[in-house]
C-alpha cells in the first residue's frame, strides 16, 4: 500500500485530507467527528474573531448547479468560547488547525496566541472571505498588508503559520510571496470566489448579504489554476482546497503542487466519510502506477514528462 | 431554491396560520424545508402538510410569513432531513406547541397504514390548541392545557405518563420544547422513541455546523433521533447554539 | 409580446443577446451566420491584433465538468487580413462589433481607427484575456492602466468603445470606473477565469499551454456578481457575458444590470440557435411577468422589492 | 478527455502507421477523434477503425504517434463530427492517400449490411497504397497510382469516371485532398455525394472558429458535406486557412 502520509512545515499527517475552514468546523464535537469517523488527516475550525458574531442574514448559503454559494459571514462564538471546542477537538488523534480572522495584524497576533495557547497545531490566517467587508479579500489582495500582517503573527507564535489566499487577484504567486517573504510556512489556496444568485421570477439577490462566494466543482479548475502557480512561485508548501470530491480531484491539487488538500463543499456532495474515499482513491491510484510515497507526486505537474 | 405561489392561507389559532403552496418535491412525514420570505429571512419550518406549514408568529420572520396572502411568492429548499421511521405498529405521539405541526403528517400516514396510534397535544390555553380536529381523523387524542382551559390540566407530559400506563406503545413520536422532550425520553423508559429537534439553522443542509447538537448535525443527520442518540447527546435539553454558534442554557 | 430591443450607448440592438468574442468569430462567413441563422442582435468578432498569430498549440481546448477550458492565445490573421471578413459579416442585418488587442494605447488606437473603417459598430477592447502573457488582464487589472488606453481610443474613433473586464480583481468596480473616466461608452463583463486540467493519469497538465481560461455554467454566478458590482458604480451601460444558456440565465444578468448579454460556450451547449432560444424564453418570461420592455427589468435586482 | 492505451501498432506502408487502442465510446463511420500526444500536440484523426487510427507520418504530431508503443498512452476527445449517411444502396468510394482512412469504417459496415460497394483508391506509388487488402475484404476495389507501378498508372479520378460510366452509383464518398474531392464532385454530376473535407483544427467540438469553410464549421457540421452544401462553398477546393486563421490557397 503507498504511503499517503505528508508533512507540512513540520505538522506530519497520517494523510493528506483535511477538512476546510468553515464547513461543520464551528463546534468541537463536530470537528472531532471529521476525525474519527471522517478519516481527515487534519481539520482546520471555522474563521473565528476577537467578539462573537452572528454573521450575514438569511439566506445564507444555496445550492447552485456547480457548487455552493454561501455568504456566511464569519458568523462564530469569538475566541474565548471557542476554548471549549477547540479543547474537545484535540481528543482526536489529528492536529487541529485554528482559523482566525481579524481587521489589523495586531488582532491576528492575540487570535493566533490563544488558539496556540488552547493547543491548535498551526494557524490559518483567513486573508481571503470575499463577502466580509473589511475582513478577508480586501487585505488579502494586498502583498504590504499580507507582508504584515504574517510578519506580526510569525513573531507572536511558534505553530506554524498558513495564509489563506483568494484567487481573485490577477497574480496569485505575488501575494504568495509576501506571505513567504514575511516568515509564512505555508499557503493555503483558494477561498471561495465571489459570486452572486438573481431569482428571476422575483427579480432580487437571493442571498440576504446579496454576494456571496461560490465553492465546490464548478472552481477547481481556478483552484488547481492558483496551486500550480503558487507552487511554482514560493517554496514553502501549499495546501490546496477548491471542489474537491474524488481522490482524482486531490491529485490535480497534489500534482499541482500541493502537499495537502482541503476539502470543504465535498462534504455536502459526499457526506463525511469523503475524507477516507478520496485518501482511499489515492492510494489505489499511487498503487496502480507504482508510486510509493506522496512526495513523488507532489508537484509532479510541474516537472514536464 | 423553488419559488411558489401561496395557494391557501388557514387561520389555524390566534396566533397561528397554515400556509399552503404548491411543493414541487416528494417529502416525508417529519422532514422540513427552508422558507425564504423575500426580503426578510429564511427559516426553518415543518412541513405540517405535504404542500403546507404551519406557523407560530414569534418574530420578524413568522410574522412576515403571516402577512403573506394568495399568490404571494415564497422561496422553497428543501424537503431536508430524515424524517420519521414509521415501521412499528402502536404508536404514541406527544405534540408542544407547534410541535404538533412535525408530528401532522406522520400521524396521517399511520392513520392510512391502518396503524394503532394515541396523540397527545399540549398548549398554554384552549385556543392555542393546534390542529385538535385534524388529528381526531387520525386517531384518539388526548389534549393538555397549562389553564385547564381545555383537556388535562397541566402539561401533556403527565398525559403521556397516563397513556403509556393504560397501554404500552412500542414507539413514541414527540416534538415540542426540548424539556418537554426530555421528560417524554424519561417517561418512556424502554420503550422506543423519536424526537423531532428544532436548532438554530442557517444553511439547512448539513454545511454551515449552526445546528451542531452534540455529534450530529441536526438539519442533515435529524431533525429526528432515536433515544439511543439523544442519550450521547450532552446538550439536549440543556444547551442550545445561538446565531453565533455559542451555546445558551434552554 | 413584449419588446426585447435594446440599446447601449447609442447602438440599436433588435434583442440583447450577441455573439461573445472567440466563439466562431474569426470569419465573415460565421459572423453573418450567426446573426443570419442564429438570431443575435449583435456579433464580437475574435480578438484581432496588429499581425497575424497562430496562438498557444494544441490541446487549447478541452470540455470539463461545468465548462469549457481554452487557452486559444489569440490566434486571429491580423488586422489587415481582417478586413475581408468584417465586410462580408457587414452584410448582416445587426451591428457587428471588433474586438482588438494589443499591448499599447497605441496600437489599440490604430486597431480601433481600423475596425471604424472597415465598418465595426463598436469596438470591445480585451483587456481580459487570462493566458496571453502581457496582453489582456495583465493591463486589464491596472486602473491606471485601463484609463490610459482606453482615453487613447476615444480619442481616435468616433465608434462607442467597449472595454472587457475580467473578474480576477478584487474590486471589478474600481477598473470599470477607469473604464468610465476615460470616456469608455460600456464595460464587457466578464472574460474566463484563469483555470487549468491537470491529468494525473500522466501528471502533467492537458493544455499545452498549461493554464487557461474557464468559461461557461462555472462561471455564471462569478459573471452575474460583477455585472452587478459595474452597474452599482458605473453609469455606463455593462454587457453581461459568462455562463449563460437560457433566457433564465440572461435575465439574471440584466437583472443584475446588464443592459445586453453576450454568449459564447452557450454556442457549445445549445447550438447556435441558442440566441433566438434565449430571446423567446425573454419574452415569454416578460409577457408572463408582464413587463413590456426590457428597460423596466434591467438593473431590477439592484433596486431592492 | 479519455486517457488511453496503445494496444497495437501495425505498419501500413512505408509511412503509414495504424495504432489501436481501446475506445471507451461508440463511433459513426466518418467521424473523427482529436488525438493528444502527451508534451508534443493535439490532432484530429478519423477513425479508421472502432478502435484504431491510421497515420501518415508527415509532422511532428504524426512522427510522435509512430514513436509509440504498446503501452504508451495518448489522451482522446470525441468521437467528434456527424459521420457519413450510408442509407442509400449502391456505393462508390474514393480515396486518396489517407483519405481512405475515413472511408474504411463505412466500407466495412456497407459490406456487412449487404449493400454494393466499388471502392476506389489512389496513391502516388505502390507501396504507399493504404488499406488496399482490407477493402478487399468490403468491396471491388480499383487501385490508382501516380506512378503505375500498381493498378491504373494516373489520378484516382480517372478511375472514378471509369466505374461511373461502367455502372451509376446512387451514392459517393470521397475523402483525400480537396482537389481531388473537387474533381470527383464534378464527375459525380447529379449522383448524391459525400466529401469528408481536412481542415486546420484547433478546438474539435465546434467553439474556436478555426475549422470555418464558408459557413460551415468542419468539425461540428462536418467533416462531411454533402455535394448541395459543398456547391454553396466558395472556399471548398481553392483556400484553407491556417494557424492564424488567415486563408492559403490550395
Ligand atoms: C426543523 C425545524 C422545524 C420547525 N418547524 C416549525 C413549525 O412547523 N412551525 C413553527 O411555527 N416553527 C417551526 N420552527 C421554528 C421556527 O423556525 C422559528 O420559530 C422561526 O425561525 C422564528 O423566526 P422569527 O424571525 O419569526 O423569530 P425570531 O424573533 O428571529 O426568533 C424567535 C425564536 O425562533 C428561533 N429561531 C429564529 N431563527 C431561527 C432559525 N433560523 N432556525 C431555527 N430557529 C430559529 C430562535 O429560538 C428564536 O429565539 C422550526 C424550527 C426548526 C429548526
Ligand atoms: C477531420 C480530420 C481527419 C483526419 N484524418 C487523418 C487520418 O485519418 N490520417 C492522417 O494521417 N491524417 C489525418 N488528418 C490530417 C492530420 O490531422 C494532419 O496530418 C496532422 O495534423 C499533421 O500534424 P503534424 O504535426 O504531424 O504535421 P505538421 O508539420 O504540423 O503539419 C503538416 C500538415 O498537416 C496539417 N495539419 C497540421 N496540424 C493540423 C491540425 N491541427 N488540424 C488539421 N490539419 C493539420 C496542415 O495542413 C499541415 O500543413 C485528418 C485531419 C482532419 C481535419
Ligand atoms: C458554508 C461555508 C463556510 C465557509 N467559511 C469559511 C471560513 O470561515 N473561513 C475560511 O477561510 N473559509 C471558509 N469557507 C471556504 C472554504 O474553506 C473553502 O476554501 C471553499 O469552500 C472551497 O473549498 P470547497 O470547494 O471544498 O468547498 C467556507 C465555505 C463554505 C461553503
Ligand atoms: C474558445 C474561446 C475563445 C475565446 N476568445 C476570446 C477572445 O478572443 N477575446 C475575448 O475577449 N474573449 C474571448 N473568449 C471569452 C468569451 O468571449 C467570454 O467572455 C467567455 O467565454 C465567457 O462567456 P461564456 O461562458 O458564454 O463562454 C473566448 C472564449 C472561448 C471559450
Ligand atoms: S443549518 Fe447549516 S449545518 Fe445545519
Ligand atoms: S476546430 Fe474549433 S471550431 Fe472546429
Amino acid at each position: 500500500m503507498a504511503d499517503i502520509r505528508t508533512e507540512i512545515a513540520g505538522l506530519k499527517l497520517e494523510n493528506p485530507t483535511m477538512l476546510a475552514s468553515g464547513i461543520l468546523g464551528q463546534t468541537g464535537e463536530s470537528l472531532l467527528k471529521i476525525i474519527n469517523e471522517g478519516g481527515a488527516g487534519a481539520v482546520v475550525t471555522k474563521s473565528i474573531g476577537m467578539e462573537p458574531r452572528e454573521g450575514h442574514g438569511s439566506p445564507c448559503a444555496l445550492e447552485l448547479d456547480g457548487g455552493l454559494l454561501n455568504a456566511m459571514g464569519l458568523p462564530n462564538p469569538g475566541i474565548d468560547a471557542f476554548e471549549t471546542e477547540l479543547k474537545i477537538a484535540l481528543k482526536g488523534d489529528a492536529p487541529v488547525i485554528g482559523s482566525i480572522f481579524a481587521d489589523t495584524g495586531e488582532k491576528f497576533s492575540i487570535l493566533a496566541g490563544k488558539m496556540e495557547e488552547f493547543g491548535a497545531s498551526a494557524v490559518e490566517l483567513n486573508l481571503s472571505c470575499p463577502h466580509a467587508d473589511k475582513y478577508g479579500l480586501d487585505m488579502g489582495s494586498d502583498p504590504e498588508k499580507v507582508r504584515e500582517i504574517v510578519g506580526q503573527v510569525k513573531n507572536s507564535v511558534k505553530i506554524p503559520v498558513f495564509a489563506k489566499l483568494s484567487p481573485m487577484v490577477p497574480d496569485i504567486g505575488q501575494i504568495a510571496l509576501a506571505v513567504q517573504e514575511a516568515g509564512g510556512d505555508g499557503v493555503v489556496a483558494i477561498n471561495t470566489i465571489k459570486a452572486m444568485k438573481i431569482e428571476p421570477e422575483l427579480g432580487m439577490p437571493v442571498l440576504k448579504n446579496k454576494v456571496g462566494g461560490i465553492s465546490g466543482p464548478a472552481i477547481k479548475p481556478a483552484g488547481v489554476r492558483a496551486v500550480y502557480e503558487i507552487s511554482g512561485t514560493v517554496e514553502i508548501p501549499v495546501i490546496g482546497v477548491g471542489g474537491i470530491n474524488t481522490g482524482m480531484d486531490a491529485l490535480e491539487y497534489i500534482m499541482a503542487g500541493a502537499s495537502a488538500v482541503q476539502i470543504g463543499s465535498g462534504v455536502h456532495y459526499q457526506g463525511i466519510d469523503v475524507f477516507s474515499k478520496v485518501n482511499q482513491e489515492i492510494s489505489e491510484f499511487m498503487d496502480r502506477k507504482n508510486y510509493s510515497k506522496l512526495d513523488e507526486i507532489i508537484g509532479m505537474a510541474r516537472k514536464g514528462i | 431554491m423553488q419559488i411558489v405561489q401561496v395557494s391557501e392561507v388557514i387561520n389555524e389559532t390566534n396566533n397561528i396560520k397554515t400556509i399552503k403552496f404548491k411543493l414541487p418535491v416528494e417529502s416525508k412525514p417529519g422532514q422540513f424545508i427552508m422558507v425564504w420570505i423575500p426580503g426578510i429571512d429564511e427559516i426553518p419550518m415543518s412541513l405540517s402538510y405535504s404542500d403546507g406549514i404551519t406557523v407560530d408568529n414569534v418574530g420578524e420572520a413568522t410574522q412576515a410569513i403571516h402577512a403573506l396572502e394568495i399568490g404571494s411568492q415564497i422561496g422553497i429548499k428543501g424537503p431536508y432531513g430524515n424524517g420519521f421511521d414509521l415501521s412499528e405498529n402502536n404508536f404514541l405521539l406527544v405534540g408542544g406547541g407547534t410541535g404538533i405541526a412535525a408530528l401532522a403528517q406522520a400521524a396521517e400516514k399511520l392513520s392510512q397504514s391502518g396503524k394503532n396510534l394515541r396523540i397527545a397535544i399540549g398548549a398554554r390555553t384552549a385556543s392555542d390548541l393546534l390542529f385538535q380536529e385534524r388529528m381526531k381523523a387520525f386517531g384518539e387524542v388526548h389534549v393538555a392545557t397549562d389553564d385547564g382551559s381545555s383537556g388535562h390540566h397541566g402539561f401533556v407530559t403527565q398525559v403521556v405518563e397516563k397513556l403509556i400506563a393504560e397501554k404500552k406503545p412500542d414507539m413514541i413520536l414527540a416534538c415540542g420544547p426540548e424539556p418537554m422532550m426530555v421528560a417524554v425520553v424519561g417517561l418512556a423508559g424502554d420503550i422506543s422513541i423519536q424526537c423531532s429537534l428544532e436548532r438554530y439553522m442557517k444553511c439547512g443542509f448539513g454545511i454551515c455546523g449552526s445546528c451542531q447538537c452534540g455529534k450530529y448535525t441536526v438539519c442533515k443527520d435529524g431533525p429526528v433521533f432515536s433515544g439511543q442518540q439523544l442519550a450521547e447527546i450532552e446538550d439536549f435539553g440543556k444547551w442550545k447554539r445561538d446565531a453565533a454558534g455559542k451555546p445558551v442554557w434552554f
